[in-house]
């Protein structure tokens, strides 16, 4: 029951939103603010439900194997949680920042964020190519929502690489259905051990590259750093923090329960795309001048990271990518928040006009410092914590490559995160006299923002030291244990 | 530079040729079914007592996995909602010429008979062929005939913008509220026959449960979505006409 | 349905499919991908799918193609202008 | 006959990828999309016949022909047709900007 509410409470929110616009004309921020906060406790209470007592939802009643099954189990739980407090914060931010007026983008955002919840918790592959559609419609619409002609272009971008990936899903979850006949995932892990050969090679080909297109790694990254550097700040922090974690999900989802036993060389195509990631995206990132395509570039990279930890195909990688998708979002939606709103501050996005923030904004700089130090990987913060779990568990698969990549990458994503804080340190050279709207632009408040900003820097602080407690290790190990666990997963969907 | 869009090409055809025979072979290696098997047997033989439904793909699109046609109805409201986002800033300019007497009273006898095939498309969805998709697809090209036809103000003035939406947002939520019916009736979240809804006698009209409710829900959000989003496009034609010719349209 | 229809039918399908591909006037593609579509969905009816084939011939031939004609009605002609403009 | 319509739908799938790939009018890719879409569709739909199958409709005369597939090919219509007419409203608008629907003269975002 609290299932099926995760996923209706905010696809209802949405529907109503015409209705109240119809009504009143203006939506008010607290009307906003109690929808936002229905939906996230209804994913809050579905992540309790699925990680305390794993459940199953039976749409209509109907057996697994003829209707629709709803899953949550502790990987799901750890996702929900994830994007909860992702869609929560960028919610925060954008009622700050657009106050009640644009009403489509608030029916745009419930519709993604229960799309996101039907991803994470829907056990039947037709039905998460369906959530995934509204979730990708839905974030191709908010990239444009500027309607700068970059943020249109780069929502076409997104659009057209989108399709074809939603298309490779299709053709995927057709062929799969072909083999086997059934689309529940708990059967189809039982039924796909025994289709020919050449098949499973197609289907895992389709799945692999559709899902990889949809997470933006490297050889299918064009549209990534158009959109997430095109869009508006809140919205910039929601995909890079939370669309993409969603996207691994699905990726960790499909792979681990249908290609765990039966098809190995999935799991050498993820470990080698996401060595290719964290190389290219570091290296391109090291080339930006504009601060937002910048860590735009990072997050292909970090995707690179979770990427390896997945393509270990063991419990502990598995665990530390999430922890590592965790700390990503955290991080990348912070620095997000910070670059967007100091960069409208300066008026400008270039690294190299970013200068003199620290005397006018002490407080968001060093939490920017904060976060950077985590995302690169300095050993006391959360960074460097996921990072070594996932270096630990990429050398017990039997393979030093992705760590020597990981190390490489590290000293890459150091100088140039570097570079962005020694513009922001750097004094202000003369530029008052060139930028006289400076000097009458009243500094807006930004006091929400800033707490979030500010709480997620204090979090990164504590998930850094939090792996040296037994308890929290307990957890997050379960959670990898729960992630390649198949059959467990198939004795709760079928209940044998 | 002039060798490089050859070779470009040529990558790209041999990509495409090898990923084809891949997806062939895949195809190729499945055994030739001779008989429905899984699932789908249990569909054919058992949809009429568990649901009531003629048509089993009716059936299977509002009953077993009606779960899915809700998604798949969202991918449209969330379509309509980004393209009347992208289009807002538009001004209208209504047009009232449309085209000539003689299309204008051939259609006018016509869309009668065009609304009665996409009502009864609609109505008839647990019955036969068709249902809520086909039907509200109907409609929507009912109301762009009538656009092309008698020009755009005609159409703006008998389906309003705001009628739309509450058509549109009503369906929706007449799609969830029959869903939380069934959760509320403690079977699971849009169960049909299991939360009380009459079965009827089979092959009548007033049969199968929810099923046609949810066919009439899903045919009024279709049609009114689909029937939006090319409204949001013409209202564009309209501005661009006005654009270039100065405001010359009436 | 007899074979040699089928064949007709399929061989049909790609050569509309590889006008689409190749012709360079939009309006001919779309005028094509409507073709294509009412195409496809005959396969379909022949296929026992009665409903998809009323599906796809309802929106793959009727609002898409609408839509893709609106879509270009409004594109081409500053195109054409700015073309003249340019000669 | 069921392996021709396999074969018809994975040639018209990568003439539709291969339209994307080269041809470099936005109105051709849109255009590849929907052929791509169509031979997805026609992969499901044959996936569901059985030869000498009647349609799924109450009471068969004969065997019926898999209804399963059938259901996925609607939703799977209707969501490609909200693509392509969202594909559509972003060209219109961004043709309002460039003046083209010409990927090469539309480059404001490379690198």
């Amino acid at each position: 029951m609290t299932l099926v509410l995760a996923i209706m409470v905010p696809l209802l929110s949405a529907f109503l939103v015409p209705l109240f616009h119809l009504a009143r004309k203006t939506l008010s921020v607290g009307l906003i603010g109690i929808m936002g906060l229905a939906s996230i406790s209804a994913a809050l209470a579905a992540a309790h439900t699925g990680w305390y007592s794993p459940a199953v939802s039976l749409l209509g009643g109907w057996a697994p194997d003829i209707g629709i099954a709803l899953v949550g189990d502790r990987l799901s739980s750890a996702f929900l949680l994830m994007t909860a407090i992702g869609s929560g914060a960028a919610l925060a931010c954008a009622l700050e920042k657009f106050g009640g007026g644009p009403w489509r983008f608030y029916a745009l955002f419930f519709l993604m964020l229960g799309s996101m919840n039907g991803i994470l918790l829907t056990g039947d592959l037709f039905n998460l190519f369906v959530f995934y559609e509204i979730f990708s419609v839905a974030a191709y619409l908010m990239v444009a929502f500027s309607m700068s002609w970059q943020a249109l272009e780069a929502g076409l971008k997104y659009l057209v690489l989108g399709t074809i990936g939603a298309l490779f899903i299709l053709l995927g979850t057709a062929f799969t259905f072909m083999a086997t006949g059934v689309l529940n995932m708990a059967l189809l892990a039982e039924a796909l051990a025994s289709i020919p050969r050449e098949t499973l090679t197609a289907i895992s080909a389709c799945l692999v590259l559709g899902l990889t297109i949809k997470t933006g790694a490297f050889p299918v990254h064009f549209w990534l750093p158009d959109a997430h550097s095109s869009a508006q700040t809140a919205v910039s922090a929601l995909l890079s923090g939370v669309l993409i974690k969603v996207s691994i999900y699905a990726l960790m989802r499909v792979c681990y329960i249908f290609f765990l036993g039966t098809n190995g060389a999935v799991f050498l195509a993820i470990t080698v795309i996401g060595s290719f990631s964290v190389l290219g995206g570091h290296l391109m990132a090291l080339r930006q001048d504009d601060i937002k395509r910048l860590l735009a570039y990072s997050t292909v990279a970090q995707i690179g990271y979770i990427l390896i930890g997945i393509g270990c195909a063991s419990a502990a990688g598995a665990a530390a990518a999430v922890f590592h998708a965790f700390n990503h979002m955290l991080m990348k939606m912070g620095l997000f928040i910070t670059a967007g709103n100091l960069s409208e501050e300066k008026g400008t996005r270039e690294i190299c006009g970013l200068t003199g923030l620290w005397k006018s904004h002490p407080l968001w700089v060093s939490a920017f410092a904060v976060l950077s130090a985590s995302i690169v990987g300095i050993p006391p913060l959360n960074g460097f914590m996921s990072k070594w779990f996932i270096i630990l568990s990429s050398a017990g698969a039997g393979t030093v490559i992705p760590a020597l990549v990981i190390a490489a990458g590290t000293v890459i994503s150091a100088a140039y995160y570097l570079r962005v804080l020694s513009a922001f340190i750097s004094p202000d050279e003369g530029s008052s006299d060139d930028l006289p709207p400076s000097v009458p632009r009243k500094p807006r408040r930004r006091s929400v923002s800033f707490a979030i900003v500010g709480s997620f820097a204090l979090l990164c602080l504590v998930l850094g030291v939090m792996p040296f407690s037994p308890i929290f290790r307990e957890y997050f190990s379960s959670i990898g244990q729960t992630a390649v666990d198949v059959e467990a997963y198939v004795g709760l969907v079928t209940g044998r | 530079m002039s060798i490089k869009p050859y070779i470009f090409r040529i990558a790209s055809l041999i990509l495409c040729v090898s990923l084809g025979l891949m997806l062939f072979r895949g195809i190729a290696a499945l055994p030739v079914t001779e008989k429905v098997t899984g699932p789908a047997s249990h569909y054919l033989a058992r949809t009429a007592g568990e649901t009531g439904a003629r048509n089993v793909v009716g059936a299977i699109l509002f009953d077993y996995r009606a779960f899915d046609t809700l998604g798949e109805s969202t991918v449209i409201f969330t379509a309509v909602c980004g393209i009347a986002m992208l289009f807002s800033r538009r001004k209208f300019h209504r047009s009232s010429r449309g085209l000539s007497f003689i299309a204008k009273r051939g259609i006018g006898i016509m869309v009668p008979f065009l609304l009665m095939y996409a009502s009864v498309i609609i109505l008839f969805g647990h019955l036969s062929p068709g249902g809520g998709f086909q039907g509200g697809t109907i409609f929507a090209t009912v109301t762009v005939l009538l656009c092309v036809v008698f020009g755009s103000s005609f159409e703006s003035q008998y389906f309003p913008p705001r009628t739309k939406d509450i058509l549109e947002s009503g369906g929706a939520l007449l799609f969830s509220g029959i869903g939380l019916i069934g959760l509320a009736a403690g079977t699971g979240f849009l169960s049909n026959i299991a939360a009380g809804f009459p079965a009827g006698i089979f092959g009548s009209f007033l049969s199968a449960g929810s099923v046609p409710i949810l066919n009439v829900a899903v045919g009024m959000k279709v049609g009114a979505g689909l029937s939006t989003i090319f409204y949001s496009m013409i209202k564009m034609l309209d501005a661009g006409h006005d654009h270039r010719e100065g405001g010359g349209i009436e | 349905m007899s074979l040699s229809f089928m064949i007709f039918l399929y061989v049909f399908l790609i050569a509309t499919a590889l006008v689409i591909s190749a012709i360079n006037d939009i309006l001919s593609a779309v005028i094509t991908l409507s073709v294509f579509g009412i195409l496809l969905a005959t396969a379909f009816a022949i296929l026992q799918a009665p409903d998809v084939a009323l599906t796809q011939a309802v929106i793959n031939s009727g609002i898409v193609t609408a839509l893709f004609l609106v879509a270009f009605s409004q594109t081409e002609k500053p195109e054409c202008y700015s073309e003249e403009e340019e000669e | 006959m069921i392996l021709l319509s396999y074969a018809t739908a994975v040639i018209i799938f990568c003439i539709g990828l291969y339209t994307i790939m080269i041809r470099r009018n936005l109105f051709k890719t849109v255009l590849g999309l929907a052929l791509m879409e169509s031979a997805v569709l026609l992969i499901i739909v044959s996936s569901g016949y059985i030869p000498g199958g009647v349609p799924p409709i109450a009471p068969f005369s004969g065997p019926a022909v898999n209804p399963l597939p059938h259901a996925f090919t609607l939703t799977a219509i209707v969501i490609g047709a909200s693509d392509i007419a969202l594909a559509l409203a972003f060209i219109v608008k961004l043709h309002r900007h460039y003046r083209t629907v010409d990927l090469d003269r539309i480059r404001g975002l490379r690198g």
